[in-house]
């Protein structure tokens, strides 16, 4: 978020007043963490509002109306305020180390990820070099955060939602990934944001120089895995609230549940901004300010995702994995043989 | 089949075991006796073909110190319907169960085992099943008395007697 | 291959023509009531609490302490005591359990003086305790003209007021 | 045997061992049982190896309350056993009670229990599809089935005052004739309702993972269906195309014109199938019965107090779960000695178990939605 010279300079002054060099990199990564963590709360409250109000008006009702007068804007901080209260319930049988850690454990996994994500020129933390690896590595993580929090719970409903999760993370890990790596190829680069400026100009001079233009089947899959590893609708199967009444966050409660929550929503925008980033052209459009571009896409394309949710049904567990390993994965393995080809076909005359 | 071709046909093979027969609005009503109620029923199942068991139910005839246990039987296939009561002794109200028969007998017989305390011989699983298991008496018979129980004052009840309220 | 790639695009379309119908009803107005800023307008027939009707003109009560609906009553939730002989009986205590009432209007049906009714549009009795439920001659006496079930449409003259007759039976909002 | 195959053998017999098969309880309160309904599931992984059903734990001993009513004052009873379909349970209670003191009733009051008795089909089945949905994890179609089926019942309130528990049927007919107007707004009402069943269908039924949740799942065989005396959509679904409106006929229902659906395979899909085009019969029938619908008086004069002669019956309808029976035992008080309710989902629960081995939880959820139960009516 601050430039590279500027940062030095930040250390060079603590250095200069004898102040041991670890005390400025604490208090710069205590300040990124800290406005990471207020802008997934914001962007989560949001959403959980935005979702609230959208399946309302789809099921031709109105939602939150009450708190904070305007449409029931407020809603959200108040159920915040009332999970903060809430009584933290551990079951007496639980395994209270890993309870205890298995939210925190999904939740730190999903604010790592926002390390990479590029909001506009400049506007990300850390642009490595190998970001997109980076961001998916991180994200499998919360896959062992359910489980310890369905093991830990000690409850029959919780550990079958975090056996589920399980396979349905390993399971779509791979067509994820493997839908990814055909816009890689044709960018040569797996920088954030040298996959947004890749996409800067147009498409035969008139489409934007979206990746999705020439890559839509990747974009489907990339999407359709998204919502997997998200756990939602249609794929919500380790929560599946009518037959696992809720999975593995079952015996979760308080502020506990409320990071499970957040986590979810932090996901959820994690996999959209990629899915701007790589197949969006990520801040690229004209006229607004590069970071509203960026947002305007990734919440159309959560609003694709809360529309889904409320639109489908919930798919049995054969069923999912037939998706990603019968449907998805070959489409997704055709894809990248096809941008292969083209890639090796076109790049000696381009 | 009409009735009372149902009726003779029960009556010339289980000539014994029939107390009385009639036919009422077009139904074959036949009182047995409780002990050849299964012969009898898969008689009625299998060669008459009246395979629908729709409803079985027990009846707490104390005047008569006996117990009652009604089959409703028709059929998906042919008109005519069957009623067909079992008779069995109030202290000792134990009849062959028909489940190898029906499916649908096996909780209907459970019920009337739960309230009724009629003991089907051979049901796979005689348990109570509308009450807790450890519930005592039967309730739907006659003399079934408990504290919980309040009747309903329906005779004995004269303008103004027992406000049970109190107001407001 | 060939039924496996329709598949596929049977899968993708059926789910895209859901969403289309989902994203239209986005914008259809929605039916719910705010309830306590809106009110839904009751029909004339809903059962709501039980009121003693008055004859409009002598401004006493109908009931003449019968008892018919109390032993009609099958949840048993009214009690009268009646005084008085012959014409000029009247109730000296009359007590509704609203604990207990199951709004069957066996009550109101059997009454033969038309003295007591169910079609009051007093819906909002909610209270924190069981006793605020339980109605006595007070709460129930009639401030006016109210339906029943002879009497069903409206006053007998302009002049007594109906507190709670909204029009016709209609079926409420649609769309 | 040689060694290797002796080892083989310890191998399996030890994870035939180890592989336990866990028993989850479902319910009583679990949002898909329903009402509390408990399920004692055993499991081998996801997959459903046993059931055992426990019941009872809305049980008010119904028939007992029954024999010490008069019979006028079972009827508001009868609307809290099957509370989604009210205005049936009073039909079919009062039908047995016609029946058993052989009154007739007038010509309006049954056009009139048609028309309101098909109305209550749709809105029982409405509201099945939409609960149904919601154990699909389809929340949407629950709440737009929900809103028509409020539609229903403010044309119920119109009539009844009440909008579940309508206590409306009496014995020898209907307690009051219908408002003003009110057979318009039926018409209104169905004007506005066929055009939502085809959004349904775009919501549900073309969708394909809809029909890949439910298609050969939780499949209940004809003769199983008879042994178990299921009945309704349980037993059209199964293939046997049996509908007491037609094949024992009650009230007016042999003057009108209706399709019995049936589905072939007995499964999910099938039931739900059936559910779903028994709204559009119904619709039928209603339309029928508006047209023909005669003027005059709604409730035969019958005495005050109603005693019934000396005897016994067993009096059944459709009613939207299948054959509600009533077997009523008269001793010549103003109370029946014995009344017994044959409850439809009772009886159609207890195929749960025959139907439930070998699916997964998923489907285990999906087969007993479609049973369409009540527990109110089950446990009675």
């Amino acid at each position: 978020m601050v430039s590279a010279g500027a940062l030095e300079q930040f250390y060079a002054l603590f250095e200069a007043w004898g102040i041991p060099w670890i005390v400025p990199r604490l208090a710069i990564m205590l300040g990124v963490v800290s406005i990471i963590i207020g802008f997934i709360s914001v962007s989560a409250m949001f959403l959980i509002w935005w979702e609230r109000k959208i399946s309302a008006h789809i099921q031709a009702r109105f939602g939150p109306m009450r708190v904070g007068g305007w449409h029931g804007w407020a809603q959200s901080i108040a159920d915040g305020l009332k999970l903060l209260l809430k009584e933290d319930i551990i079951p007496t049988r639980a395994d209270r180390p890993v309870f205890i850690l298995a939210p925190i454990v999904v939740f730190a996994a999903s604010l790592a990820t926002y390390v990479v994500i590029p909001f506009g020129p400049g506007l990300i933390v850390q642009d490595l070099n190998i970001g997109i690896l980076y961001i998916i590595a991180i994200s499998s993580l919360t896959v062992v955060g359910i489980i310890m929090a369905g093991w830990g719970s000690n409850n029959k409903y919780a550990a079958l939602g975090a056996l589920r999760s399980a396979a349905q993370a390993v399971s779509y890990e791979v067509p994820l990934v493997i839908s990814l790596l055909g816009p890689l190829l044709l960018v040569g680069s797996l920088r954030m944001t040298d996959i947004v400026e890749y996409q800067g100009g147009t498409w035969l001079g008139i489409l934007p120089g979206w990746l999705i233009v020439v890559q839509p089947l990747a974009f489907l899959i990339y999407f359709t895995c998204a919502v997997a590893e998200t756990n939602r609708l249609p794929f919500d199967i380790p929560e599946a609230e009518s037959e696992l009444v809720s999975g593995f966050h079952v015996e979760y409660s308080g502020m506990r549940f409320a990071i499970f929550f957040l986590a979810e929503y932090a996901n959820m925008f994690v996999v959209c901004a990629i899915a701007t980033t790589v197949f969006l052209g990520g801040w690229q459009g004209p006229l607004l300010a590069p970071w509203v571009w960026f947002l305007l896409k990734t919440y159309f394309l959560l609003f694709v995702m809360i529309w889904l949710r409320w639109t489908l049904a919930r798919v049995r567990v054969d069923q999912l994995m037939h998706v990603a390993w019968k449907v998805l994965l070959p489409l997704a393995f055709v894809n990248l043989g096809i941008t292969g080809l083209l890639v090796l076909v076109l790049s000696p005359m381009g | 089949m009409t009735a009372e071709e149902i009726l003779q046909q029960i009556q010339s093979r289980f000539r014994e075991e029939i107390r009385t027969a009639e036919v009422r609005r077009g139904e074959a009503c036949v009182t047995i006796k409780a002990d050849r109620n299964f012969e009898i029923c898969r008689f009625i199942k299998e060669e008459l073909g009246y395979d629908y068991l729709n409803c079985l139910s027990g009846v707490d005839w104390t005047a008569d110190k006996e117990m009652e246990v009604v089959y409703a039987i028709s059929s998906l296939k042919q008109p005519g319907k069957i009623i067909l009561r079992a008779r069995v002794p109030q202290d000792e109200p134990v009849l062959r169960s028909v489940v190898p028969l029906w499916g649908t007998a096996n909780w209907h017989e459970r019920e009337a085992f739960d309230l009724f305390g009629i003991r089907f011989e051979n049901h796979p699983d005689l348990r109570r099943i509308l009450l807790p298991e450890d519930w005592i008496g039967y309730p739907l018979r006659k003399d079934y008395q408990d504290e919980r129980f309040v009747a309903y004052p329906w005779e004995d009840r004269k303008p103004g007697s027992v406000p049970r309220p109190t107001t407001a | 291959m060939w039924r496996y790639l329709r598949e596929i695009w049977r899968g993708f379309w059926s789910i895209l023509l859901s969403m289309q119908i989902t994203l239209r009803y986005l914008f259809t107005r929605a039916v719910t009531v705010q309830y306590p800023e809106e009110k839904r307008q009751l029909p004339t027939r809903a059962l709501t609490q039980h009121v003693l009707t008055i004859d409009l003109e002598s401004q006493e009560l109908k009931c003449t302490a019968c008892d018919m609906c109390a032993r009609i009553c099958p949840a048993n939730c009214i009690h009268l005591a009646g005084e008085g002989k012959g014409k000029a009986r009247r109730p000296k205590w009359f007590v509704i359990d609203h604990n207990l009432c199951m709004y069957c209007n066996l009550c109101v049906e059997v009454c033969p003086f038309d003295a007591i009714s169910m079609w009051t549009g007093k819906y909002e009795l909610g209270g924190f305790s069981r006793t605020n439920l339980v109605y006595d001659m007070e709460t129930m006496h009639a401030d006016g003209f109210y339906p029943t079930i002879m009497t069903p449409r409206s006053p007998p003259g302009a002049a007594a007021k109906a507190p709670a007759a909204p029009g016709g039976g209609k079926g409420g909002g649609k769309g | 045997m040689t060694t290797i195959n002796l080892h083989l053998q310890q191998v399996k017999e030890r994870t035939t061992e180890s592989m336990e098969e866990m028993w989850v309880n479902m319910g009583p309160q679990h949002p898909s049982t329903h009402g509390v309904l408990r399920l004692l599931l055993k499991l081998d992984g996801e997959v459903v190896r046993e059931c055992i059903p426990y019941l009872g734990y809305m049980h008010r001993c119904h028939e007992k309350i029954g024999e010490n009513r008069a019979y006028v004052q079972i009827i508001p009873y009868t609307d809290r056993l099957d509370y989604l379909a009210s205005m049936y349970n009073n039909w079919a209670y009062c039908l047995a009670c016609e029946r058993l003191m052989e009154i007739s009733i007038p010509a309006r009051a049954e056009y009139l229990r048609v028309i309101i008795g098909e109305l209550q089909r749709i809105a029982s089945h409405l509201i099945w599809l939409g609960t149904f949905g919601l154990d699909l994890g389809n929340f949407t179609l629950f709440m737009w089935c929900f809103r028509e089926r409020e539609m229903i019942l403010d044309l119920f309130e119109a009539v009844s005052g009440q909008r579940i528990n309508y206590s409306f049927m009496r014995i020898g007919g209907l307690a009051l004739d219908v408002p003003e107007g009110w057979l318009a707004d039926v018409k209104a009402f169905l004007a506005w309702f066929t055009p939502r069943l085809s959004e349904y269908d775009r919501l549900s039924t073309d969708n394909i993972i809809w029909q890949k949740r439910i298609q050969g799942v939780g499949i209940l065989k004809p003769e199983d269906a008879i042994s178990y005396a299921c009945s309704g959509p349980m037993l059209r679904g199964s293939g046997i195309r049996w509908d007491l409106r037609r094949d024992d006929p009650y009230g007016i229902y042999d003057r009108f014109e209706f399709d019995i659906p049936v589905g072939p395979n007995g499964d999910v899909w099938d039931r739900f199938w059936v559910r779903r085009q028994e709204m559009e019969q119904s619709v039928k029938i209603v339309e029928q019965g508006l047209k023909a619908i005669p003027p005059g008086p709604v409730l035969a004069p019958v005495a005050k107090k109603l005693r019934a002669p000396v005897g016994d019956i067993y009096s059944r309808v459709e009613s939207p779960r299948g054959e509600l029976g009533h077997y009523i035992v008269a001793d010549g008080s103003e109370r029946p000695y014995r009344y017994k309710v044959r409850a439809p989902t009772f009886v159609n629960l207890s195929a749960l178990p025959v139907m439930l081995p070998g699916y997964m939880v998923a489907d285990a959820v999906a087969i007993l939605g479609s049973v369409d139960i009540v527990l109110c009516e089950v446990d009675r």
